[in-house]
């Protein structure tokens, strides 16, 4: 396997503490301790981190309500995120994203998105970006199956295509957006085929392997280096939790989760490289603990931070305004 | 008129959308997830959603699948699809999720459903309802809690709704579907459970027309879907300060009743607008315009607004609370009115 | 020939008309008697025709900026078009449309439209009224070139396919948008190849053949009211005049003008017809005589009609509505 | 400053690009038709159209493709590049032709450009220019005539700057391009061809600053865009009716310098707002929203708003000549204002 050691151990730690993130999550927020829209990447970190594994700091990622696993995959820092999701004033956003706009542009990280198609063509933007700065920056752009029918993707697609740039689409494909599934939405039933009718290349791969990822990604984010232009990746996954926290999951059946879940992208992941010796038992439960402590801490870190002040209300809506605009006709008195 | 039971928010709409498409085969309703799991035949599936909050529960039970459709995400494409088919025959009831997704098929409204009839010289009729939810006070940050109605009211075209009541959410409801212009109806979220008494069976109220949330002498408080529920809680903070507060519950943005307000203002002389969108053109600004050009003469004090902050709804539950309109904030702002 | 003489005579005298109307319109519009933005259809009639003769008049129509042609060949009658074009009361939409918005819901025809990719969302609602009312009428929605990278337009194909409506997609690739070729806009350049991402039917042909369309034509309309789904049609065809009148087309060769009309849809229609001796020259000649005839007569009734007295400035904004709200904080006094 | 000679409104936008592209190598231009015939590499086609009305021709010339790109139809594909590229470091000036057209692209202007700042806690800026067309009296009917910015003025997040003359198009658009805040800048196509004094070389107006286009003492007349030239006019029937107007030209509607706004009306105690958009949730209403608000004590009588209609623009000139408010209308305004 052409993949280095390092690389592995990246890799392996980056799903743990996605998983490690998720799950935490998942008991808070059925404990009351989490507020708003929660949506959990549990199951698909292999996506995110095959990715992500070809990515520099200051290469560029968009994503979309599901985002802590882009997040953590491109290195966004896991207590920043913690505090951000229970609405602290040290969150990565000083609490004022939550988890659907989770962000930290230093990372590349160009946002999670409420959004469903909001990335694709500010994904463009990036990559035009790079193309115009000539750097040799790459933009991957995460977006859903549901997304994939909203007509700003579409539009993304064509926009790569005609400017040839360096981005990679990647259609993370868990089989249901909220409760419907592309086999009922996606007319003609294959992703990646319509990417083709774009021009660019397209392949569909098993995305609860994550060196069946970390293989096209590897093509993928080479092209889009050497400034032949965009690719499209159909990647496809599952997703373990509701649509939301709170989802009571009455779409689908049982079986149809459990069947899922023996092909855990982890586990299989534990199992190839303890196989073929690339890592070895001890490595991998090392990284499990230090993935453990870190949400530990991270959600300490989250608990004891201290929520927003009140003025924070009204900073950052602009670079540059009178302050009194930012309240207007009731300034004086009441 | 039937009599009534208390029944919730979320209840009440359902049971207007049940009602009117009993009466009218015509009636259709679309949107994501408006069901669920339309990728199943098994029974086990069917109504899996409901709506992502459970509004439109139990009505493909009813109505099947041909009636009551989800969607691909595709607003534009089937908020078009809503002008088409009430262009030709049916009165679709679309759901625009929330009403911060606008911006993503806001010309099949705006364009397309609120222009076609003056441009097809009155030769189409639209009869198309948009649900939508607005409302911020769930932690669901920028996109997802904005009230944004005043975009809608802007387009000539357009009726714009948002009942603070049950009672109210059944009957405007079940005016806006009867209704043959388009309308925007908007849903407060924080809203559908709250309860309230709503009369059994056909109860239209018409649209148009505001409602005297409680008779005053003092000030006129105007508010809009949840902030009424605020002005009332405010009336009675100043009733103890011996202040007594008239709430006008506008009901229906576009069109507007301009004599409930100008009456009120006449016998009150005082103003306070409250409202949960943004301030900068909007429906608040619309009723301090209507007092600046049409009562001036009775105006005893400067007209007060009472809205949200000019910035994106944040997340965080410390800010989220500060940027609602409380009960506090307006009374504070009648008090100050009075002092004028 | 599988077509009947009064189905060939219809199409020429069509296709003379709308060919005449556009015609007409140039000149009067270069000697400054039309106002705004008008778009002319001129050199693609046979595609307007080649649809619209499988067509009945309760079947549903969706059109463009471009949308004259789409109007005659559905029926609707050229006098009050040409009002409507000149701004007067008894146009077919009071005046208050023009060219950009005539319409004709009577005749099915539910409007040309200023958004471009505007019309095939609308297509599937006709569609889908079409379906649930159960009936067999089908809806054709046109669109360009232009309109087919727009995020609008995919998610119609989508819609359609997904709900199976009787809808005929039609893309009149005429080789522009304003100045702009697929050639640049259209990532992959095969429009029609797009469409099959979509799972449905899609072939691309001569737009300047009118039997070509006509057979293509016949099945995909036959698939529709069949209730067998969505067909697309990519027609391939050329505008004769500029984007807009006053557009002094500076980016297309007059080489390529001279070749596309070398292949002109009427003078080809003409020459088969007489070759196989399914229509006379006399019946052609008088046919172009009536059609002269029509648009000068519809001229005249334009010229002559009035326009729309100014409280007309007021009425059609809504079914229903209180006066005083037509023109809000501003009733009393000035 | 510089010395200033006559031209266009249209060459004055065009100079401010132009100068602005020379100063920042990161700011570029993109859409639909900028250059035109982007599919041809032939010299004899570059350039064949610089943009719909020609605003950005002979750009490309000096700047090439790379920075001045012709776009498919895709406002939304377009104009979220456009956001992208100015949170990575560009800044991006993105043609909407028509403001009519924002319904095709909306979400990417007023939920991910006007709130990813807020979003994100302040760690992305958006440096984004939006030019876009506005004006009716074109006869190009309903879509393509609305002067619909107060819906970008209702979002927070955003600027926006309508300028109505040369110099002022010149020196708002190179503030605009400057700031690092997203702008919404609206020129009225029925400007393009007047003529006035610009300045030679760099030349900036800051942002958020009304300017006085008429010193008056007896009524204030705050108009927009194309509607300052005619409140011009309409002031100088009334100064032979022996009234003298002032006329604030507003320029910058978001932020609004209410200062000179309310200073004005300290003065004259008479307010007309005239404005070409529609009224429900306007500027206009702002303005008189602003006066009912800060200024009662010093109304001496009631604001008269000018607006257009609550309709669409009609196609038919007999009509749209009607739509438009006129210096007759205006002037109509100000005396019955006189007379109150
Ligand atoms: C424009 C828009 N429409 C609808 C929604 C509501 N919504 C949020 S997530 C979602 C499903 C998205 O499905 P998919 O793209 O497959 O992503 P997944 O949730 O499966 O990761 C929907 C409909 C939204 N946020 N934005
Ligand atoms: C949403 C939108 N964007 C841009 C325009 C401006 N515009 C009008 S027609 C046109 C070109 C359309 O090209 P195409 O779809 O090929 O149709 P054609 O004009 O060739 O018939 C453009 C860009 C518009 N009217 N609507
Ligand atoms: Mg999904
Ligand atoms: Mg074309």
């Amino acid at each position: 396997m052409d993949i280095g050691k390092d690389t592995l151990l990246w890799a392996y730690e980056r799903m743990r503490l996605i998983r490690e993130f998720e799950e935490r999550l998942h008991l808070d927020f059925a404990a009351g301790k989490i507020p708003g829209f929660v949506h959990l990447y549990a199951g698909e970190e292999a996506v995110a981190t095959g990715l992500c594994a070809h990515l520099r700091d200051s290469d560029f990622l968009t994503s979309t309500h599901r985002g802590h696993g882009h997040c953590i995959a491109k290195g966004v820092d896991v207590r920043s995120m913690m505090a951000e999701i229970y609405g602290k004033a040290t969150g990565s956003c000083k609490g004022k994203g939550g988890s659907m706009h989770i962000a930290d542009v230093d990372k590349g990280m160009l946002g999670a998105n409420g959004i469903v198609g909001g990335g694709p063509p500010m994904a463009c933007g990036a990559g035009l970006t790079a193309k115009i700065h000539a750097t040799d920056q790459v933009t991957v752009c995460f977006f859903g199956d549901g997304a994939s029918n909203q007509g700003t993707t579409f539009e993304g697609l064509n926009l790569a295509g005609v400017w040839k740039l360096p981005v990679v689409f990647v259609c993370e494909n868990n089989g249901y957006a909220e409760t419907t599934s592309p086999k009922y939405s996606v007319s003609g039933q294959d992703i990646a085929a319509r990417a083709r009718g774009f021009g660019m290349p397209s392949v569909a791969i098993d995305g609860l392997d994550f060196f069946a990822v970390y293989e096209a990604a590897r093509e993928a984010v080479a092209r889009a280096r050497r400034g032949d232009g965009p690719t499209f990746i159909e990647a496809q996954t599952y997703r373990y939790y509701g649509h939301f926290e709170g989802d009571t999951v009455k779409y689908r059946d049982k079986e149809e989760e459990a069947h899922y879940r023996s092909l855990d992208c982890i586990g299989r992941f534990r199992a190839t490289v303890v196989d073929q010796e690339l890592l070895s038992q001890a490595e991998l439960d090392a990284i499990d603990q230090r993935a453990k402590d870190a949400i530990v801490d991270a959600v300490r870190f989250a608990d004891e931070s201290p929520f927003p002040a009140a003025p924070e209300l009204l900073s950052d809506v602009y670079v540059n305004i009178p302050e009194r605009e930012l309240w207007p006709f009731q300034t004086a008195g009441a | 008129m039937t009599t009534a039971r208390t029944i919730s928010y979320r209840e009440a709409i359902n049971e207007a959308l049940r009602l009117e498409m009993r009466r009218d085969a015509n009636v259709i309703l679309m949107g994501e997830d408006v069901t669920g799991a339309s990728q199943s035949d098994s029974p086990d599936h069917l109504d899996a959603w409901g709506g992502v909050l459970g509004v439109t529960k139990g009505l493909v039970q009813e109505f099947g699948r041909q009636r009551v459709r989800d969607t691909p995400i595709t607003e534009s494409g089937f908020m078009g699809a809503g002008v088409g088919a009430a262009a030709t025959g049916l009165r679709p009831v679309v759901e625009l999720m929330f009403i911060g997704f606008m911006g993503v098929c806001l010309d099949q409204i705006v364009n397309q459903a609120a222009k076609m009839r003056y441009m097809f010289g009155g030769k189409a009729k639209i009869p198309l309802t948009v649900r939508t939810m607005i409302g911020a006070g769930f932690r669901a940050a920028a996109q997802h809690s904005d009230s944004i109605y005043s975009t809608f009211v802007h387009f000539p075209g357009l009726k714009v709704v948002a009942p603070a009541t049950p009672a109210d959410a059944k009957g405007l409801l079940a005016a806006a579907i009867r209704d043959d212009d388009p309308v925007i109806f908007c849903e407060n979220k924080v809203l559908y459970d709250s309860k309230g008494p709503v009369p059994e069976g056909e109860y239209v109220i018409p649209l148009g027309k505001a409602d005297i949330k409680r008779a005053g002498t003092d000030v006129t408080i105007v508010a809009i879907s949840r902030m009424v529920i605020h002005a009332l809680q405010a009336a009675d903070q100043l009733a103890k300060a011996g202040i007594n507060a008239e709430v006008v519950d506008l009901r229906s943005l576009a069109p507007l009743d301009e004599d409930t307000v100008l009456t009120s203002l006449r016998k009150t002389g005082r103003l306070v607008v409250v409202d949960e969108d943004n301030p900068r053109c909007s429906v608040a600004g619309d009723i301090a315009t209507l007092a600046a050009t049409q009562a001036l003469e009775y105006l005893n004090a400067p007209v007060k607004l009472v809205t949200a902050p000019h910035t994106p709804v944040p997340f965080s539950p410390a800010l989220e609370d500060v940027y609602v309109p409380s009960p506090g904030r307006i009374a504070e702002a009648a008090q100050a009115t009075m002092a004028a």
